[in-house]
């Protein structure tokens, strides 16, 4: 069993995207998609001090993840050996639901196979390289590693101190990616990028008002009609009555 | 969504040979709803009884320029994207003309030759074999007798509008006129002659 | 690294998994994976050099039947290892980028508006031996000039100075580090170094001045910076008027005057002299001319240096006591591009000054000595007779030839011919208007290249050359490192279309111009196999050892047991250049002010984006996507009293009237109100790179006016001034006073966490939480 | 409005009655009983594949166990998903070709019956609610072949049948857009839930209420008593009687006027052009399928041919032209047969010349036509139409010396059909 996740330290971070191009490499996204992203935010003053740092962001493999039930034929699902939110392409029919409902923006549907792509943080690659992003990062900003695993490298590095998540009171999914660095940079990134939840209409209106309508109309008939036959059935078996 | 769809959005192989598929429905539709199924009407253009071949070609001609015009005006058709025949006029008059004559003797041409066979015309089979004849003669004889006869009088421009520098709009409306002159002659002709 | 478990494993694990307890209990096999992935079973992995950039890091292809699919870093190189920039990782988009170079071309159009004819090798390899077999008749070998960049330029350079022609120039001399390393010469008797010699991991202090490490993005030198300030917690001063990305991570950031640096240093080398934080026995040992320096400098005081400078004078005190304390293991930056005002010899060697009487010069933490070791190889000798430098070198005594120099040489008609090989020099050499002319008056011009920049445009053959990834190169030998080594690059598939690579360009022109004597070697394996030879190993095997050579090397002072002998002519090193007073120049540096943007106009700043070599990656499909076009930066009050909105388009007018293209404002408070800074390299002008064509603005074309430094002639290129227009209206920068400031980073509060607890919203428990 | 109806009947004596029981009347073509048990057989797999598949929290409709129990049986969830979209296309085709093959004759009627609601369903609905929910005895409104009740839900899945498909192939094959796949999915959930509330009533009617047991074997063997047809489908039974039911013979179709065909064909000559950026033509489709011959006996010769080498491509009949040949061929099928003509062997020729000479004149004829396309690179359809269209200068030349060709060989071989 292992739960894994990722720490980047904003203040090693220069911002470089190297990790964008070796993730892009790796899985040949098309060329407008990223799965990881670095957005590059001020110079901005925040309080009394000047901010220039990055949005280094991707999945962060949540522990309640919003976009597990939005999912209809659920596709994607957090594989409870690793603790990764991944995606079963076979089921994946590219509706996109779940690209509307992660927080992070951290999904898009792939336009060359129409169904929906994510950081996985490297699943093939798991257990005998580290994620492509974390390989290349030149200042070793990304690290990677089990978070059960308590003496793990990652583990030491969040206990330092000063970890935060990109998470607001309203919207906290459990990210498993941890950020590092000076707290006005995590201000800057919450400002800029908030998690928002969204809800897609067609989702809401199903599951409000269509799927309770569904599910009562076809139980009902169904209920009547085997009321109808268990009144048959004490009324006992009359030949077809002719009457006029 | 701006035409032509298949070269403007990119669409695979596949996709083409199914629209040609529905379009060669519709093709086939079209001739049979002309009532190209019998030779004796195909060839009635040229022995003057029955000029439908020469009224539909005609018409068609206009409607769909028209429409061409109308569309890649409007900028939902990209006119210089449509495939052109290359303009070998010597090779088109010689063809046309052979051509005549055997659509004159045989009554059909290619296509209206295959639909007619298709609703059970004998000797619109007996045609369509003859293409084939022919044109294996061409494929076969082509390297030592034939060659070259195809690509005789190469001209650049690929359409009248290039070669004579005049609009698309003006030549559709020449040839509305010469339709509007012709139709109610040729009309008379096919009544003197039924 | 917590021990992840082997992949087989981790499958075996998976599939005996039945309804796993947890969230919702479907245990699925999950095997199907995104198709097209590069796993790791029939991949191989090829050890060879990125040139992307001049860095040359390590790389290992990952190559599946001839198809390179991914290129990471060559954990044996000591420098980058397996860590690679955004560049590196794109080479894959250099290779296969469908608008590269394919076959030779000839223009059968005009100049500017080629038409293109595709010729074979044979044809234009004639055609150019002809012309210079024609041309050294007529007007002598020299009438032919060579404007080059890169590494595969060197044998060709090696066969002009063998065919008798000297009139080379690189645009690294005379537009980036040519006057860093002959004030550094000067100084010590040898230059800065590529990659430059400073010992950062052993640093306590380290000054920066005017160098964006981060958004210029050279790899090993990234990696040790972040690794001395962020994981060794030196202290960094960094000196920019512009809030770049390590300004962000300093502990105190200045942002100086433009053009007032000389101020700044010389008062720094003052106070510390005046105060004696200097390293006594160092300076006693080992330099010349302190006395002089000490006399020359006294009045260069922090009050005057604030009004100068518009530093406050407690910064600059807290910084000269801050390098007083931390010597010798002071890391004074040398920077590279330092061509800016017009002075910037002096200046650089203010900061070699500065470093020597730290004493932090062959000590760890500041700069250490380059290691050399001799390696044969198939010789060019050079038949050049006497020195004919184009220029009269009387006013710059330290001039090598210039783009500049044949840029005049071929206005007057001595150059006739024009090889330009793997430089864009339209967008380098300031003034492209001035470039264009004389290119207009040249008889035949042949341009090098992997892609269609905009010189080709201009050539009248076009050669493809083979990139990086499909060609042999000379053994590079990295001398300047602590731990220095010998790497090879070697191809990592096939050359595609017809490009070939230098060598075969080389030594069938060779043949052609009938020089016997040039690059016997019949193929680039041959040249590397002798090289390699002198130390022991071959082609093969070194490539079996992946790719890299190490060995011993002699950084510091005490590995010489103290007595080390500087190269200069006094052998030691010279605060008073003997040098610069034999050629009247000022022996020790001085301020000398630096003409301000007049009223209503602004000073154009330029530099890098972190994911561009300048022009040559402005056409790569990944590196486009992340950084398609530039944008300009103004500061955040100027742009509200001129009523420009963050994200608008505008262009820039420069005091020569030039227009530019138009470029997106990025309004923030993090530049100067007198001065405007943007991405140099964009807005290409050649339409046949169809995804760099006009994307973003060609802003070399705003430098037009150029003050060549006094003593080695390199173009200075921050003092253009801009107007902003916009809708066709010219707008005037407004004049703000600005306060002498300077910015202290204040320490960070340490918040301790406990790993059980769930970390609360954006914070911790005790803070007030999420924003 | 209820009791006025009663009247309607023909008063029937008992003697009548049993003997009516006796003999049998045909209630259900082939065609129609086959489609029927193809449909159950569709509706179980995909309604136990389709819920199976919707799990996710805010979806799941049926209880948890069942979709575990399905996931076990196929293995992987994959696996349940290429079933329903399987099943669901084979489907779509069969009743494509049922819908488009059996217009006439099965399916237009039955669709104007369903639609067509009368006072009587509306009232045969009402009473049958009365006697169920409310116990009160009833007597029923005469009714067609199909009663008030089966209208209703035949309505509802005529309806809901085409959303589905469509919703359904808009989600396996993700055309268009994302979002429309999203409100996709709540579309053909619900149609399906419609369907699917009809659906028990329907299979409770049949199968367990037993006076429409009899309905239930007429499905089967197509056939049921003509006393359960009088009492049940009185209408039906009235109009059987009379031999209403037949459905008339239609009138063949006139071949429409030179200028409605011309403006026809010129329409589809626009859209061949928009679609494809390709005009209309034939000789081409005869070309690439001899090429094809030819290269099936010698294939290396035929692909470096000078003249044939450029007509194979990847394979000579993956092209765009012998498509559109066949399409020609179904087109004609299709117009022959919706113009109500019938297929006859015929030979059609000048009165003066024996059959053998018109096949042999067609033959020659063939031979120069064939020949002369190669010369011109076209025929009619592809020079004279497409080319005319976008007037490129062979194209009109070509028409004009084909006219020129024509007349002088018409004036040689007037004989031929005079």
């Amino acid at each position: 069993m292992a739960k894994y996740g990722m720490v980047i330290d904003l203040d090693r971070c220069v911002g470089c995207q190297a990790c964008m191009v070796a993730c892009k490499a790796q899985w040949q996204t098309p060329e407008d998609y990223f799965r990881t992203w670095v957005k590059h935010i001020g110079p901005v003053q925040i309080k009394d001090e000047m901010v220039f740092t990055s949005y280094v962001g991707q999945c962060n493999h949540c522990d309640n993840p919003p976009c597990v039930p939005a999912c209809p034929t659920q596709a994607t699902f957090k594989d409870t050996e690793t603790g990764i939110v991944l995606v079963d392409y076979d089921l994946c029919i590219g509706c996109g639901y779940c690209v509307e409902a992660c927080p992070y923006g951290a999904r898009f549907i792939n336009p060359v196979t129409k169904k929906v792509e994510k950081c996985d943080f490297c699943y093939p690659r798991l257990g005998e390289e580290d994620p492509a992003c974390v390989k290349t990062c030149i200042v070793s900003a990304k690290v990677f590693g089990d978070l059960e695993n308590k003496d793990s490298y990652i583990s030491k590095k969040i206990s330092e101190g000063n970890t935060y998540i990109i998470a607001t009171k309203e919207v906290n999914p459990g990210p498993n990616v941890y950020y590092k660095g000076r707290r006005s940079k995590i201000e800057a990134i919450i400002k800029n990028y908030p998690p928002e939840k969204k809800d897609t209409l067609p989702a809401k209106i199903w599951s409000n008002v269509l799927r309770p309508f569904v599910i009562l109309g076809a139980g009902a008939t169904f209920i009547g009609s085997l009321v109808a036959f268990l009144f048959q059935i004490n009324q006992g078996e009359k030949e077809g009555e002719d009457e006029e | 969504m701006i035409g032509p769809l298949y070269k403007v959005l990119g669409w695979s192989h596949g996709t083409l040979l199914v629209l040609a598929l529905i379009v060669g429905f519709f093709f086939g539709y079209a001739l049979y709803r002309s009532g190209f199924y019998s030779a004796k009407k195909l060839a009635g253009v040229f022995y003057l009884y029955d000029f439908a071949v020469y009224k539909v070609i005609f018409v068609g001609i206009i409607a769909a320029a028209l429409l061409l015009w109308l569309f890649s005006g409007i900028g939902l058709l990209k006119f210089e994207l449509l495939s052109f025949h290359p303009s070998y006029l010597i090779s088109a008059a010689i063809g046309g003309f052979i051509f005549g004559i055997g659509f004159s003797i045989g009554g059909f041409c290619p296509g209206t030759s295959l639909v007619s066979a298709v609703t059970g015309s004998f000797d619109a089979m007996a045609f369509f074999v003859g293409v084939y004849l022919g044109i294996a003669i061409w494929d076969l004889g082509y390297p030592f007798l034939f060659k070259g006869l195809n690509h005789i009088g190469k001209i650049d421009a690929k359409t009248l509008m290039e070669a004579w520098g005049v609009p698309y709009i003006v030549l559709i409306i020449v040839a509305l006129i010469i339709a509007v002159v012709t139709f109610p002659v040729v009309s008379k002709i096919e009544d003197k002659n039924k | 690294m917590g021990k992840p478990i082997s992949r087989r494993e981790f499958f075996k694990r998976s599939l005996l998994g039945a309804g796993a307890i947890g969230v919702t209990d479907y245990s699925y096999v999950f095997k199907k994976f995104p198709p097209g992935k590069a796993g790791r079973e029939d991949v191989e992995l090829i050890p060879s050099i990125c040139e992307m950039c001049f860095w040359k890091c390590g790389i290992i292809g990952k190559v599946k039947n001839g198809r390179l699919l991914k290129i990471e870093g060559n954990p044996r190189n000591p420098h980058n290892g397996e860590k690679i920039c955004a560049r590196g990782n794109s080479g894959i988009m250099q290779l296969y980028d469908p608008d590269r170079l394919k076959y030779p071309l000839l223009n059968v159009g005009k100049r500017g508006e080629p038409k293109w004819k595709r010729i074979s090798w044979k044809e234009a390899l004639n055609r150019i031996a002809e012309r210079m077999l024609e041309y050294k008749k007529k007007y002598g070998a020299r009438s032919i000039a060579n404007l080059s960049h890169g590494s595969s330029s060197i044998p060709m350079r090696k066969l002009l100075k063998n065919f008798g022609t000297d009139r080379i120039a690189h645009a690294s001399f005379d537009q980036c580090r040519g006057n860093r390393d002959v004030a550094f010469e000067l100084t010590f008797g040898m230059g800065a170094g590529s990659p430059e010699r400073v010992d950062l991991i052993n640093a306590k202090a380290i000054l920066l001045i005017g160098s964006h490490i981060g958004e210029n993005v050279h790899t090993s030198l990234v990696k040790e910076f972040i690794e001395a300030v962020e994981g060794r917690k030196a202290k960094l001063v960094t000196v920019d008027p512009r809030f770049s990305m390590i300004a962000g991570k300093s502990d105190y950031w200045l942002p100086i005057k433009p053009g007032t640096d000389t101020a700044l240093i010389l008062t720094l080398i003052n106070y510390i002299i005046q105060h004696n934080l200097y390293d006594r026995e160092f300076v006693n040992n080992y330099t010349y001319g302190f006395d002089k320096l000490k006399e020359e400098v006294k009045n260069y005081t922090p009050e005057w240096a604030e009004k100068i400078t518009e530093i406050k004078k407690e910064i600059i005190i807290e910084i000269a006591e801050l390098f007083g304390r931390s010597k010798p293991a002071v890391t004074i930056f040398p920077g590279r591009q330092s061509t800016w005002y017009g002075n910037d010899t002096q200046r650089v060697r203010a900061l070699a000054i500065l470093a020597s009487i730290l004493g932090a010069v062959g000590r760890r933490g500041g700069y250490f000595f380059p290691t050399k070791i001799k390696l044969k190889g198939c010789p060019c000798p050079n038949k050049i007779e006497g020195e004919d430098f184009l220029c009269d070198t009387s006013e710059y005594p330290f001039m090598e030839t210039t783009t500049e120099c044949i840029r005049e040489a071929t206005l007057n008609d001595e150059v006739k011919m024009w090889i330009v090989y793997g430089s864009n020099i339209i967008h380098n050499t300031p003034n492209p208007q001035k470039t264009i002319k004389a290119i207009n008056k040249l008889d035949f011009m042949v341009v090098v290249d992997i892609k269609p920049t905009e010189p080709s445009l201009y050539a009248d053959i076009v050669l493809p050359e083979a990139t990086y990834l499909e060609r042999y190169d000379i053994p590079f030998m990295v001398a300047d490192s602590r731990t220095p080594f010998i790497q090879i690059r070697r191809p990592v598939v096939q050359p595609l279309y017809e490009s070939k690579d230098p060598f075969y360009i080389v030594s069938e022109l060779s043949k052609r111009l009938g020089l016997k004597d040039c690059f016997p070697c019949e193929t680039m394996e041959d040249y590397l196999n002798l090289a390699l030879s002198s130390i022991g190993t071959n082609l093969r095997k070194l490539e079996k050892e992946g790719g890299v050579y190490r060995y011993e090397g002699k950084p510091f002072l005490d590995d010489f047991g103290g007595n080390y002998r500087f190269p200069t002519p006094t052998g030691k090193i010279e605060l008073y250049s003997t040098k610069l007073s034999l050629n009247d120049k000022d022996p020790i540096p001085k301020y000398e002010p630096v003409e301000d943007p007049p009223k209503g106009w602004a000073r154009l700043s330029y530099g890098r984006s972190p994911v561009h070599t300048f022009s040559r990656t402005e056409n790569n499909k990944w590196l486009h996507a992340l950084n398609p076009e530039n944008d300009l930066w103004i500061n955040e009050e100027a742009a509200k009293s001129m009523g420009l909105k963050d994200g608008e388009y505008v262009r820039l007018k420069n005091q020569d009237g030039v227009v530019s293209d138009p470029v997106k404002l990025k309004v923030t408070p993090g530049i100067r109100p007198d001065m405007v800074h943007t991405y140099h390299g964009f807005g290409s002008q050649s339409p046949f790179l169809r995804l760099a064509y006009k994307k973003g603005m060609f802003e070399n074309a705003l430098i037009t006016k150029i003050v060549l430094d006094p003593i080695m002639g390199g173009m200075a290129k921050r003092i253009n001034f801009v107007k902003i227009i916009k809708d066709g209206k010219e707008i005037d920068f407004p004049v703000i006073k600005q306060k002498p400031s300077g910015f202290k980073k204040k320490p960070e509060k340490e918040i301790k966490i406990k790993l059980t607890a769930p970390l609360p919203v954006g914070g911790h428990e005790e803070e007030e939480g999420g924003c | 409005m209820r009791n006025e109806i009663l009247e309607k009947y023909l008063p029937l004596t008992p003697e009548e009655k049993e003997e009516l029981k006796k003999k049998r009347i045909k209630k259900h073509h082939v065609a129609t009983i086959f489609l029927h048990w193809f449909n159950m057989l569709v509706w179980l797999t995909e309604l136990i594949t389709g819920a199976a598949l919707i799990i996710s929290s805010n979806y799941i409709f049926v209880p948890r166990f069942f979709t575990k129990l399905v996931s076990d049986i196929y293995g992987t969830r994959g696996n349940i998903i290429r079933t329903h979209i399987f099943v669901g296309v084979v489907w779509a085709i069969v009743l494509i070709l049922y819908a488009l093959f059996g217009w006439r004759r099965y399916l237009k009627p039955t669709l104007k019956e369903i639609f067509g609601i009368t006072k009587d369903d509306i009232g045969w609905l009402v009473s049958k609610f009365e006697e169920v929910a409310l116990g009160k005895k009833v007597h029923y409104p005469p009714q067609d072949s199909y009663n008030g009740g089966q209208k209703l839900f035949a309505i509802v899945v005529a309806l809901m049948v085409p959303v589905i498909i469509i919703t359904g192939f808009i989600m396996a094959f993700h055309l268009l857009t994302p979002a429309l796949i999203r409100w996709a999915i709540i579309i053909h959930f619900i149609a399906v839930g419609l369907v699917v509330m009809g659906l028990s009533v329907h299979i409770y009617m049949a199968l367990l209420y037993p006076p429409e047991q009899e309905g239930l074997f007429g499905m089967i063997h197509g056939y049921i008593s003509e006393y359960f047809a009088y009492h049940h489908h009185y209408k039906f039974w009235r109009k059987k009687k009379k031999g209403l039911d037949k459905p008339a013979e239609l009138p063949p179709k006139k071949d429409l006027s030179p200028i409605k065909a011309g403006i026809f064909l010129g329409v589809v000559l626009f859209f061949s052009f928009y679609l494809t950026g390709f005009g209309l033509g034939s000789s081409g489709f005869v070309q690439r399928t001899l090429v094809a011959i030819f290269g099936a006996f010698a294939p290396e010769s035929v692909k470096n041919h000078p003249y044939m080498g450029h007509y194979w491509g990847v394979y000579p009949l993956w092209n765009f032209l012998v498509f559109m040949g066949f399409g020609v061929i179904i087109g004609t099928l299709f117009a022959m047969f919706l113009s109500n003509h019938k297929f006859r062997f015929r030979i059609e020729k000048g009165d003066k010349i024996s059959d053998i000479q018109r096949l042999i004149y067609a033959v020659i004829g063939g031979i120069i036509v064939g020949f002369a396309t190669r010369i011109a690179g076209g025929c009619t359809s592809s020079m004279a139409l497409s080319g005319g269209s976008v007037f490129s200068p062979g194209g009109w030349l070509f028409m004009i010396f084909l006219f020129v060709g024509g007349y002088l060989g018409a004036f040689f071989f007037r004989r031929l059909w005079k």
